[in-house]
């Protein structure tokens, strides 16, 4: 058992920290707000190599064990970065693994800060990719059809709906015609594809929900520890030192799980999708009640604008909500762990 | 026992929908939510013309004599829509704490214009070191002569920029205990030396700081005794005893069984026979009944003439959490299209479902923090000791 | 609205009080497990003429409302009564809406305290009624045989299970010559008869899982209110004084879901069945929190057998699992309200 | 970093797992259940004989010199097979306290017959009036020349009516501050004036009460000094922290991986196909991970000498109230079955999840309850101030 980091990846964490803390404050985060994204952070995401770290040499990366990614995702998600860091990490894997010319061309081009690419996790409906994450600032979406992965251009025909996160989400146009003359990266396989991908979103997204429930319940200590009420701090009454006890407590087994389900993606791949979902559904119940009771906390101040905490607040449902609810994450556990169901 | 309303309430349960299918527009709606004000001038104008500005009130003074049976379906139905009724309620309460305790020259003047929805009455009772725990304000009231002084800060003065009055509670000798020493003001807005700073929610309401700097009310604005303040504050707040959140469940359960029924999953099948989603509108169901049970037992109570004792916190209390967790349960539940803001035209029942998440998480703290009510049913109603 | 019960019923509920003050102790509780029949306690409860009041005077009873028999119910359910009485009341309204010669022959022996029968709420299994309410003391079972109800002789060839809440449960032999030989309650209607029954059971148990939820609170509270820790009563600190203050009012709730369901049998018919799915299942998750606190609160006493709230503890388990989870009394709820799954 | 226990510690697993087959039968699982006493003297006997009965000591001490990590693994097992280890626990847990601050005397005679297997130790610390505030002690113990008399009360004395000591804690100091005048003896059970009366528990554990009537303990009993027994409790409750429930977790998803396996629903369909059960499962399967996590953690820190603040707490906090909401949630699932008794023969999977539901209780109680370890956790870990 190792329950230290290495040296490298401590390094690693501590020069994203910094960038986070200088191009990620709540006073940037506001800033850009409703979109959710903000282009310097992006930039310097860009440039410090946030993606080409998700992918091998021989895809000209710099081959990144996964467990740097989710270090890296863990301080994204504890400064509530606006940018599509995980989207894009998840897109370039797949990518990578896929190959082929279209795949391999597209890679190049985001790696090279050309294009961004996104993935659609759920297959159109009525004609529509529906809240594709990041889709608001990507210029391509990949998305299933059929048993084919396509990619298609996004263009000034998607609808960017405001929504309870500030995620650049957007409703893609993904028609039948649309889809049938685009570009494709994978035939026959596109949902084994897309489950894969779905295990690295779900274990980076664990890594952020994690770095968010424990820079929520620092935020609400911090207030428990300042804010008096009938002569004491209002931390000394069980009624808030409990509920925050609770939630450290989570956070830090969601951050242990986060890092195992990472790990395991090279450690222990038989057990890596299980882990995913796992570490996913903890982490996001963990978020959501660790937010909800460190902005409860705050009183009347937890629900102005002005204060951080309502940043996190929404923002644990919506990095959640996006891909699956927690429920939904449970039962995909069971479904790694005992195989699908035989009636479904 | 009976568990039905009378013919009379459920009569004025329709009167109150055709009002608000007549006058509580989807645009009134949605500029609500804009604005963030739950105060229109005429939508209360409205109110006024059909004589429910305060339909309890005794029909001498302006009201339509209703009992509490028959307000708890008044109350229900503008809630269940939320029409926009802040301003009115804090005006209420404000007018009836005057009627019962204010001068004759406050109830000539203040009484009527409330009745006819010409004032709005705010709120100036936190402040920033003193929110569950009211009675530590720091507000300075200082006499000189016939007027005080007044400095400090509110938080929380919701309405204020659109507000007449605040009724303020303001320290007004620091040589005894904390309670001892508050008096309640009515000040006018208008006066020098009043500052409105906005402030922005998360479920889209607008409130105010409002900064006193030595703004001069006269000792006519005094509302109950000197240092009697706290006792004014106990009139003012024993009428928000009947508080509950049920018929805000229902609009809640209204928007998710709308989405149930009109949404299909991936292969086309309706939500509604899910069970994932129907074990969440059965527990919402539930919630609602014993939130709607909890909160007419108090109005019950009034009309029976017992005293309440726990059963007005416990209806505040559970009915709060139980409109939190079933909004996050439904969030959930209705999965991405959940995250849709209210303004976003493609939003699941309006957005209803949205704004209700963000809403919930103000009802369990303003008006006492759901740990200011655990506090009082355990000592009030189950007999355990003051917590430290 | 009237939420005081008449001064009939309030004379109802004083009487019933008395009696089970004085035969239903928890010395008298203990004395009758782990069977869970206490014959003294069943005898005067019969003498009070507690199945008679459940059935029409039409059929020899006195023709009380369900609203009364739950009254009933929550001081059977807050002094643990070790006595089929829910059941057996169950049976006879059954007995009494079925009609015909056996059902009202049947009816009758059981008024006259000569015969006592359950209904099994599940169809047989592998041969077996499994785990029938009362099935240890009964003489006679009703279950359902296809569409058919019939009514079986509990014999010595039954098995009674030591179980967790002190019922008195048995797996009664159901197999298929037996049921084809049986006396015949109704054909063709045996489902919707069960069905009706079950609203009936759920929520009578409904009454009796409240008055539980709120004497196990009671419990609690006088514990909290004698205890000292660090100088002060227990009751003082928020971890004790806040879960009971949640689940007193959880109970007060659940007393009234209760009661409003039982008076809606007769009053409000059309939404009676949702109603008493609903009040059982916010009652049963109820006692189950409210028993789980008060036993927690009392640290290392609650978990002596000398203690009086692990009796309630465990009762309020098998009070509800007997019959249903809560979980699906709120998929029932749903059912009721939506009509079933076109799926299911 | 590295999830995986090394290769050492995973042989050590396997090496218990084949001693547990040839030694934990069915019969002595029913057997411990049926007496309530965590304590065999064969079992304890055939640990002895594989040197197992205190593995992590130092060899020259007569343990085998297991680090921590490989001490997760033994008792990941020992506790997955509920082995009878209590009284072995207890035991060694004085022994360790006796070789930290004992007399050579009291190591002389304690600690090889400890490590024989040839006495049982027992914890007399809780009493009626001092249970989570065990500084509350009033026992008291006063000097009599080169003797101490002992009077006074000891709940919850596991194992008692086995034992040869008890490892006592009593009042020596009434004139000072209530942790500063406590002192610890070993009392050797056999003496006059010691009572011993049983206490049967909800998970059908048996333990006692014991009475301590003038009993007369000299003065080379005494563990530690005079005044100072808090620090020595300090020292024994500090082995505590690598507390926690993972394995018992364990115990709970096999037997109900085993029921969902086994047992199929009124259609004769696999439980296992059942999304309720699924989700129920899969709560158990993350719960276990956690808990597993973060006691690991614990370890880890020991073996890389990092101080061990909040985390040992969070362990014990986690693991135990997952346990218990993991047991409900699968009784509620399983259905009437699971009201089976252990004992009764058609209980599904050998009634291990009706157990569970009562044991899981003990756990979120003793060696601290879950609210004194919210406390130390809000405290130590977070900073918060100490709570009134």
């Amino acid at each position: 058992m190792e329950f230290r980091p290495s040296d490298e990846q401590l390094q690693l964490v501590s020069t994203f920290a910094a960038l986070y803390g200088k191009e990620s404050t709540p006073e940037r985060v506001r800033a850009a707000e409703p979109l959710g994204f903000d282009q310097q952070l992006w930039s310097q995401l860009l440039d410090m190599g946030a993606l080409s770290m998700a992918v091998d040499e021989e895809h000209g990366g710099w081959g990144a064990t996964a467990l740097d990614l989710a270090l890296v995702a863990e301080q994204h998600g504890r400064a509530l970065g606006s940018a599509p860091l995980i989207e894009s990490q998840v897109a370039c894997r797949l990518l990578a693994r896929a190959g082929g010319p279209v795949a391999t061309g597209l890679l190049e081009a985001v790696l090279a800060g050309e294009r961004m690419v996104t993935l659609s996790p759920r297959p159109p409906k009525a004609g529509w990719a529906l809240l594709v994450p990041a889709g608001a600032v990507a210029t391509d979406m990949m998305i299933r059809h059929g048993d084919t992965l396509v990619v298609v251009p996004i263009g000034d025909d998607r609808v960017i709906p405001e929504n309870v996160g500030s995620l650049p989400l957007a409703d893609v146009p993904a028609g039948e015609p649309v889809l049938a003359d685009a570009d494709v990266i994978l035939s026959g396989s596109a949902p084994e594809a897309i489950d894969l991908a779905l295990d690295d979103w779900l274990v980076l997204t664990a890594g952020a929900l994690a770095g968010m429930a424990e820079r929520a319940v620092e935020i609400g200590v911090a207030y428990a520890n300042e804010r008096e009420a009938f002569g004491q701090k209002i931390g000394a009454f069980q009624g808030v030192g409990h509920p925050l006890a609770d939630m450290a407590t989570a956070s830090a087994g969601a951050t242990l799980l986060a890092r195992e389900a990472a790990w395991a993606v090279a450690e222990e791949p038989g057990r890596s999708a299980q882990l995913a979902a796992m570490a996913f559904a903890f982490a996001a119940e963990t978020a959501r009640n660790a937010t909800d009771v460190a902005l409860h906390i705050h009183g009347g101040y937890g629900f102005m604008l002005e204060y951080d905490i309502q940043l996190y607040y929404r923002r644990s449902r919506a990095w959640t909500n996006v891909l699956m609810s927690p429920a939904k994450a449970v039962r995909r556990v069971a479904d790694k762990r005992y195989g699908p169901r035989k009636a479904s | 026992m009976d568990f039905r309303l009378r013919e009379s309430s459920e009569a004025r349960r329709a009167e109150v929908r055709a009002f608000l299918e007549e006058h509580m527009s989807l645009a009134l709606e949605e500029r609500v939510y804009r604005t963030g004000v739950s105060h229109d001038a005429a939508f209360t104008q409205a109110l006024v013309d059909r004589g429910w500005i305060a339909p309890s009130w005794p029909v001498e003074f302006g009201g339509q004599g209703l009992d509490p049976e028959e307000m708890v379906a008044v109350g229900e139905e503008l809630r269940l829509a939320d029409a926009p009724m802040y301003g009115i309620g804090t005006t209420n309460m404000v007018s009836a704490v005057i009627l019962a305790v204010g001068t004759d020259a406050q109830k000539t003047e203040i009484v009527p214009k409330a009745l006819a929805g010409e004032i709005v009455i705010v709120l100036g009772f936190s402040e920033p070191e003193a929110g569950s725990d009211l009675a530590a304000a720091v507000t300075r009231a200082e006499r000189d002569g016939d007027e005080w002084v007044i400095n400090g800060q509110k938080m929380f003065t919701t309405n204020a920029q659109i507000g007449d009055y605040a009724f303020l509670l303001a320290r007004t000798n620091t040589e005894v205990a904390k309670h001892k020493g508050l008096t309640m003001f009515l000040v006018p807005l208008d006066q020098p030396g009043v500052e409105i700073q906005a402030v922005f929610t998360l479920s889209g309401e607008r409130t105010n700081i409002v900064f006193y700097n030595d703004v001069r009310v006269s000792d006519a604005w005094r509302v109950g005794e000197v240092d009697g303040g706290w006792r004014t504050m106990t009139v003012a707040l024993t009428n928000e005893h009947a508080a509950g959140f049920a018929a805000v469940i229902d609009r809640l359960l209204v928007a998710a069984e709308s989405w149930a029924r009109e949404s299909t999953d991936d292969d086309g099948v309706s939500r509604m026979e899910d069970e994932t989603v129907r074990e969440a509108l059965g527990r919402t169901v539930i919630d609602l009944e014993v939130s709607r049970l909890l909160q007419r037992r108090v109005a019950w109570m009034a009309e029976a003439g017992e005293t309440v004792i726990a059963e007005g916190p416990m209806s505040k209390l559970f009915s709060s959490e139980a409109l939190k967790d079933r909004a996050q349960d439904m969030v959930e539940v209705v999965g991405p299209d959940a995250l849709r803001s209210y303004f976003d035209p493609s939003a699941p029942s309006h957005g209803v479902i949205e704004h209700m998440l963000r809403f919930s998480l103000g009802t369990t703290i303003y008006a006492g923090t759901s740990e200011i009510h655990r506090n009082m049913i355990a000592q009030r109603g189950l007999g355990l000791p003051r917590s430290g």
